[in-house]
């Protein structure tokens, strides 16, 4: 017997899933640029394959990232990752056992104990497996129960699980969740009735069955109990595609298309796309999120990405964020939260004409110098910073020529962060001129705003430079005497500078190194929320955001140092503790130096 | 101080908070006003900026701090009188005389007559008014149109008969800034569709709480701020009011209809109190108001040492500065009586 | 139609009376805090583009004001969205944020 | 609008006017803007009022048009006026009456000047002196020839042929009273009524039956402004000024305009065809445009003066529909007709403003 009526509900709900999925990818690839798919030809037989799969089983199944951030929350997630990958990888070894065939029918697996028990006859060399895989198939079951449990557990108590927020589902996601949370009670039930009338179970459901035919009557319930499970199984995937458990495969898709496309996939329409479905609305996000902890948790990735599902760029959600990274940096699926964003924006304001192409008329220059130094408009409102970088110049006697001396025009980057992105390349394309000219081998910036899109968005056959990387370098070579003469402070890393990067532990070395001995630095992870990514909201939430940003920084009322002119002049009006650019600092360490 | 005779010049919030002290320290106080109610133009106000109090309950207030001692002649002028040595001799209107020891001038100010600036039509053009004739409306609880419609524009124009060289008026009457932002946010209550502007030369507001209302006044009230001073007006068929004036801070020129045009007129020297100084011997500034002998320290005093000036007799000044130079009057005149009989 | 060898001057006037203030009480609606501005000009002296030719931040929000989004639109182009107007607004008015807004007016067509 | 407070404002404006015996100044300009205005103003002076008026040929222009467009300078103004009240000394005279508003600035400004400053009077009595060997004596009395007859507005409306009255319905025609700018603006308490409410042509509009129309733009000006209009290229400033006015007057629907300046009365007629024909737009009813007059022009109607007497013909928009309201008969068939009978020749005819007794 390997066919009966109740299978039905789960083969449709299966077929239909695998239908609309594949469709989806089609869709996905279809739209790849062709350059992107060059790639992808070139990659498919290649290590980079290997790592792919090495990458989804690791974060996929045993959800490394989540482990790190908290046991629990990793535990349970792995649970039924690993559990259910398990149990349907063992379940078709299994299942070939019974029926000897190398196919059967996808549900045969599934509802293996329906199909097969006790009664069943295997030739005798194979006697010995069915107890082996009847224990392993319940351990795995108890497995996916157990991390249910801690599911329901969460529902409640988030904080045990790390989190200070949980994200709230909509109808389809309602639905699945609770399809989802059938599948498993309603398979233990099934198996342990058959198991009661039939026998061929395990240790649990063997167990639960005996236990449970002694006052139920097992014989009349079990078959309806496969319609059940079959039932939810179906609608669990016929709603798949359409909630937040898309993310299991959308995921998978996402760290393929990541190994094999490259860097350059991460800014495509298609991979946009298959990222906003990996969202696992693990909600992992929102705690990171300021905004959301100001009291905004509407622009938090997780509800926004939770709109772009529904096809919709709300302008608040989208252009409330202060594209901190803070959430990028947690997200254990790992989504180009920024860059989604980004797109979002560039939906929303980057239509809009270019009219007006940027006036500038940089400086004549004598000789080619070192450095060609760009402040950042922000600098030229911290005299102080300017100042100590001018003299921290000369001390070291680096010869510079100053880009921005008069103002200048902007890096680009705000624009940038606007969605203009047309807008930012007429600027940018003015700078990039400017800095060539200067036949400079290094360019210095004060502003990790400019820095993020020299960087980025430059393409520059030079260096570049964040003040602090360059301070360090100059010390460590000798051409800066600085005496280790800080006292305890708070180091604000800039968000832009990117606190993931080499850049933040360039500038947390430097720190380290003008501390004295036994000082301690904090390190501060906030946003100072003046943040030029968030380019509407509500002024009370704005304050707020930097309100909190400010107090969680000044830690112990230390001073702050930090290396943005926008975040000192953010932190500065939202805290009574001195806000310095570290650039100040080393200055007067430097000064000290040569009193001494 | 054993029965010694004070006179007090005007029963407005200056005259009041006189009156309320020196009984306390033995004088026998008269109190004379023109007018038959106590509490010069604080009487015509509805509510008090910044913080909105009804007026009614400040002068209640001060009325009640007032001792039954205080003989008050009110619908009563004084006209004549002489300072010698020692002694003030007032003669009143019905013939009768005061002699006292002391007097403390408290004669307030007068409205701007807004007719003087011709160029915005009050008195001519029906829809033309002064923020004291809106104060009354707001006392009546009903703003209308002399057509009696509801008005669904209303303009302030700031500076009238201050800081104007034209109209003889050098000085800033000090409180028409914040009266306008104040009359204009009540005005958005009553109206809350209606556009309300407000036409300046600058806001001064230079009080604890003003500026608050101010910015108030701007983003939750939705009061529109136009630099620039309304040049002329005039009136429409309907009788609605057209007015010209620079938006100085884009350079254009501006036109705008209005159902009501307010002139927020500012302060000159009371006339009885011109009347008076000059039978008294009192001195007057360039300003015209009342010159006490110094403007930072001694701005109570006289060249008598037993006549002394209190409230806005001395220029403008707003009802916190005039109740406050009220008590400190009187405490001045209180001193130099003390130092003339010891 | 004759010509007789000159042009009628167009009037600068602002007409009130004709602006479409419509699109202000959106804005107020829409974005908080910009009405309170008070003309200080702390943008236009700061902003990285004023210096290098007419644009004026401060002049267009007064002409926002005013209703004369043409001109709004126009001015606004040329804004490089820098936010350092942010910084030194002592109204704590997000400059930058309406610049943006007023880059899109010029999509918008008005009647 | 609440009269009683114009009233009010007009009895701080009262100024002195002579009785009797004017020196009489003539304009540079307006005999051929409306030539017949100055002899309809000496006629109603001495026929209809018995005054003594001298008309004197010697006198010349003020120079005040040059004045205003910066070609003559102070004390060259200054001389010439000094000569003009020399005339009017050797005539035994004492009492000035211009006939322009421009010349009446003019004259005003410069007494006030050597009152103010009685070494630049000397100066110019010794310029005038060693230029013409003239001297002379400061008028007694100076006032615009409008004052004069706005003094004597009650006898010429007991006198009156024609009230500005619609004859058929009754009810007072509506006027606009358009003020030159130089009459009261720059010295206000020398004009009747001052310069925000200027009484001396609305006194007369009231007199002789009409009603006055106060409209939002009347304290504008016509857009002369000397420069503006010289200078051709300039022109456009000085029609967009008069379309305001137009523009504003338009909804209270007058039936005329009177001034009392020689260039309004010829912008504000000239302009209006202008527009018709650059526009299209006409400001007066079917196609008609608002009838402008002279205040001269406007007695002489009262007092029953025949309209092509009257120099009517010479407005370019037409006056007609004035007449018909007042009940004034005319020979439309005599309005081109010249002194000695022959036709003086009809101007084109516009496309949008209409008309009559054009040619073709």
């Amino acid at each position: 017997m390997t066919f009966d009526p109740f299978v039905l509900p789960f083969s449709i709900g299966l077929l239909y899933l695998m239908v609309v999925v594949a469709e989806r990818f089609r869709h996905w690839f279809v739209g790849l640029p062709p350059k992107v798919k060059r790639t992808i030809g070139k990659r498919v037989i290649s290590s980079h394959t290997l790592a792919a799969i090495w990458e989804i089983i690791r974060e996929g199944l045993f959800h490394r990232n989540l482990w790190r951030r908290n046991p629990l929350l990793g535990y349970m997630h792995m649970s039924f990752a690993l559990g259910w990958f398990l149990l349907i990888v063992l379940g078709n070894i299994e299942s070939r056992f019974y029926s000897q065939l190398h196919v059967n029918p996808p549900y045969y697996p599934i509802f293996l104990k329906f199909f097969v028990h006790d009664s069943h006859v295997l030739p005798f060399e194979l006697s010995t497996i069915p107890g082996f895989f009847r224990f392993t198939m319940d351990f795995l079951l108890l497995y996916v129960l157990s991390g249910l449990m801690l599911a329901w557990i969460k529902r409640t108590r988030s904080r045990w699980f790390g989190m200070i927020s949980t994200t709230r589902h909509n109808a389809a996601d309602r639905v699945a969740l609770t399809a989802l949370w059938l599948i498993f009670p309603l398979r233990l039930l099934a198996e342990s009735f058959t198991a009661g009338c039939f026998g061929g179970g395990g240790f649990l459901t063997n167990t639960l069955g005996a236990a449970l035919a002694s006052f139920l009557p097992e014989e009349h319930l079990y078959y309806p109990l496969w319609w059940a499970y079959s039932f939810a199984l179906g609608v669990f995937f016929m709603l798949l595609p359409y909630s937040r458990y898309m993310h299991i495969l959308a995921e998978m898709g996402c760290i393929m298309l990541k190994h094999w496309g490259g860097s350059e996939v991460l800014t495509t329409q298609s991979y946009y796309e298959c990222s906003m479905q990996a969202c696992s609305r693990c909600g992992v996000c929102l705690d990171q999120c300021q905004v959301a902890l100001a009291g905004n948790p509407g622009v938090s990735p997780v509800s926004f990405i939770r709109e772009l599902r529904a096809g919709r760029i709300p302008k608040e959600i989208a252009e409330g964020c202060l594209m901190c990274r803070r959430c990028q940096d947690v997200c254990p699926v790992g989504i180009g939260l920024i860059n989604l964003r980004q797109w979002a924006r560039e939906q929303l304001n980057g239509r809009i004409p270019v009219v007006a192409a940027p006036r500038y008329s940089p400086v004549e220059m004598k000789a080619i110098p070192d450095v060609v130094w760009f402040a950042g408009c922000m600098s030229h409102l911290s005299p102080g910073l300017i100042r100590s970088v001018q003299l921290l110049f000369k001390q070291a006697g680096v010869k510079y020529y100053w880009l921005d001396a008069d103002g200048s025009i902007c890096c680009g980057r705000p624009a940038q962060l606007t969605g203009r992105t047309a807008e930012a390349e007429a600027l940018i394309e003015v700078n990039r001129q400017a800095i060539l000219d200067s036949g400079a081998k290094l360019l210095v910036t004060n502003c990790p705003i400019c820095y993020r899109v020299f960087c980025d968005h430059y393409d520059l056959p030079i260096e570049v430079m964040h003040h602090s990387s360059y301070f360090l370098r100059l010390i460590d070579q000798g051409q800066l005497q600085v005496s280790r003469g800080l006292k305890a402070f708070n180091l604000h890393i800039p968000c832009e500078l990117d606190r993931t990067s080499v850049d933040a532990d360039r500038m947390k070395l430097l720190a380290s190194q003008l501390v004295e001995n036994s000082e301690v630095i904090s390190q501060s992870e906030w946003c100072c929320g003046g943040s030029l990514g968030r380019l509407s909201g509500q002024d009370e939430v704005t304050r707020k955001i930097s309100t909190d940003a400010a107090f969680n920084t000044a830690q112990s009322n230390l001073p702050v140092v930090t290396g943005c002119p926008l975040c000192k002049k953010t932190l500065q009006r939202y805290t009574k503790v001195p806000v310095s650019d570290i650039a100040e600092q080393i200055y007067l360490l430097s000064a000290a130096e040569k009193v001494n | 101080m054993d029965g010694k005779h004070i006179v007090i010049v005007g029963a407005g919030p200056a005259g009041l908070a006189a009156s309320s002290v020196l009984p306390r320290l033995g004088y026998r106080v008269t109190m004379i006003d023109r007018s038959n109610t106590l509490g010069g133009h604080l009487s015509k106000w509805y509510q008090l900026f910044p913080d909105r109090a009804a007026a009614t309950v400040l002068l209640e207030q001060l009325t009640d701090e007032v001792p039954d001692s205080v003989s008050t002649m009110l619908g009563r002028e004084v006209t004549g009188g002489s300072v010698s040595s020692g002694a003030v001799e007032l003669t009143l209107d019905h013939g009768e005389h005061l002699s006292a020891n002391g007097l403390i001038m408290a004669t307030g100010f007068d409205l701007f007559d807004a007719r003087r600036k011709e160029e915005y039509g009050y008195g001519i053009y029906d829809n033309v008014f002064t923020q004291a004739e809106i104060e009354e409306m707001f006392r009546q609880g009903q703003i209308e149109t002399r057509h009696h419609r509801k008005p669904r524009s209303i303009a302030f124009l700031h500076c009238v008969g201050s800081r104007d060289l034209k109209a003889g008026v050098a000085y800033c009457s000090k409180v028409c800034c914040v009266t306008g932002v104040k009359q204009a946010i009540e005005l958005r209550e009553l109206l809350p569709d209606a556009a309300i502007y407000n036409f300046y030369m600058d806001l001064r507001m230079f009080g604890r709480g003003f500026e608050e209302l101010y910015q108030q006044a701007q983003e939750r009230y939705n009061i529109r701020f136009v630099r620039g001073r309304i040049s002329e007006a005039a009136e429409s068929s309907d009788g609605s009011v057209i007015i010209k004036a620079e938006d100085t801070l884009t350079s254009r020129p501006l036109k705008l209809t209005v159902d009501m045009l307010v002139l927020l007129t500012g302060m000159q020297p009371a006339a009885g109190s011109l009347e008076l100084a000059a039978k008294l011997g009192l001195v007057l500034g360039d300003d015209s108001f009342l010159k006490p002998y110094g403007l930072t320290q001694q701005t109570f005093k006289t060249s008598y040492p037993h006549v002394v000036l209190a409230g806005s007799c001395t220029g403008p000044t707003t009802l916190t500065e005039a109740i406050l130079s009220g008590r400190s009057a009187a405490m001045a005149l209180h001193e130099s009586l003390f130092k003339l009989t010891n | 139609m004759k010509s007789f060898g000159f042009q009628k001057i167009v009037d600068r006037q602002i007409d009130l009376d004709k602006a479409d203030l419509s699109l202000v009480q959106a804005l107020a609606r829409e974005l908080t805090g910009w009405q309170r501005c008070i003309g200080c000009g702390s943008c236009s002296a700061t902003c990285t583009a004023a210096g290098m030719g007419s644009f004026n931040p401060r002049k267009v929000q007064m002409l926002v004001r005013m209703g004369q989004w043409d001109q709004v639109a126009q001015e606004a182009v040329h804004c490089q969205l820098c936010g350092k107007c942010r910084l030194v607004c002592p109204r704590d008015v997000d400059t930058r944020q309406l610049m943006l807004e007023f880059k899109k007016l010029q999509t918008i067509s008005r009647p | 609008m609440i009269a009683e407070g114009k009233r009010h404002i007009w009895k701080d404006y009262q100024k002195e006017i002579a009785d009797n015996n004017y020196y009489y100044a003539r304009s540079c300009v307006r005999q051929n803007f409306f030539p017949a205005s100055e002899q309809t103003f000496l006629r109603v002076m001495k026929h209809e009022l018995g005054k003594e008026v001298f008309d004197d040929p010697l006198h010349t222009t003020c120079t005040g048009i040059a004045y205003h467009a910066d070609v003559v300078n102070l004390p060259t103004i200054m001389t010439v006026v000094a000569r003009q009240f020399a005339l009017m000394t050797r005539q035994g005279l004492s009492n000035f009456v211009p006939s322009c508003i421009t010349s009446f600035g003019i004259y005003t400004e410069i007494l006030e000047t050597w009152e103010h400053f009685p070494e630049t009077l000397e100066q110019t009595r010794d310029f005038l002196y060693k230029a013409t060997k003239r001297e002379f004596k400061i008028p007694d009395n100076l006032a615009h020839s409008s004052d004069v007859i706005f003094k004597f507005k009650e006898q010429i409306a007991a006198r009156a042929m024609f009230k500005l009255v619609n004859h058929i319905s009754g009810k007072p025609l509506r006027g606009v009273e358009h003020i030159g700018c130089h009459y009261a603006k720059m010295f206000p308490h020398k004009g009747v009524g001052g310069a925000e409410y200027p009484y001396v042509l609305a006194g007369m509009i009231e007199a002789w039956g009409g009603e006055v129309i106060d409209y939002p733009e009347r304290r504008h000006c016509c857009g002369f402004g000397f420069r503006q209009y010289v200078v051709q290229a300039n022109r456009g400033y000085s029609l967009a000024h008069s379309q305001k006015k137009f523009e504003s007057m338009e909804p209270y629907s007058p039936d005329f305009i009177v001034t009392n300046c020689p260039g309004c009365p010829f912008f504000l007629d000239r302009w209006q065809y202008v527009i018709s024909e650059t526009e299209g737009k006409t400001y007066g009813p079917d196609g008609h445009g608002i009838p402008v007059l002279t205040f001269e022009e406007l007695t002489g109607l009262v007092l029953g003066y025949d309209p092509w007497e009257l120099g009517l013909q010479a407005h370019q928009v037409a006056v007609e529909p004035l007449l018909d309201k007042m009940g004034i008969t005319y020979d439309l068939s005599r309005k081109f007709v010249g002194r000695d009978g022959n036709k003086l020749g009809t101007p084109d005819k516009p496309t949008h403003l209409k008309v009559y007794g054009y040619g073709r």
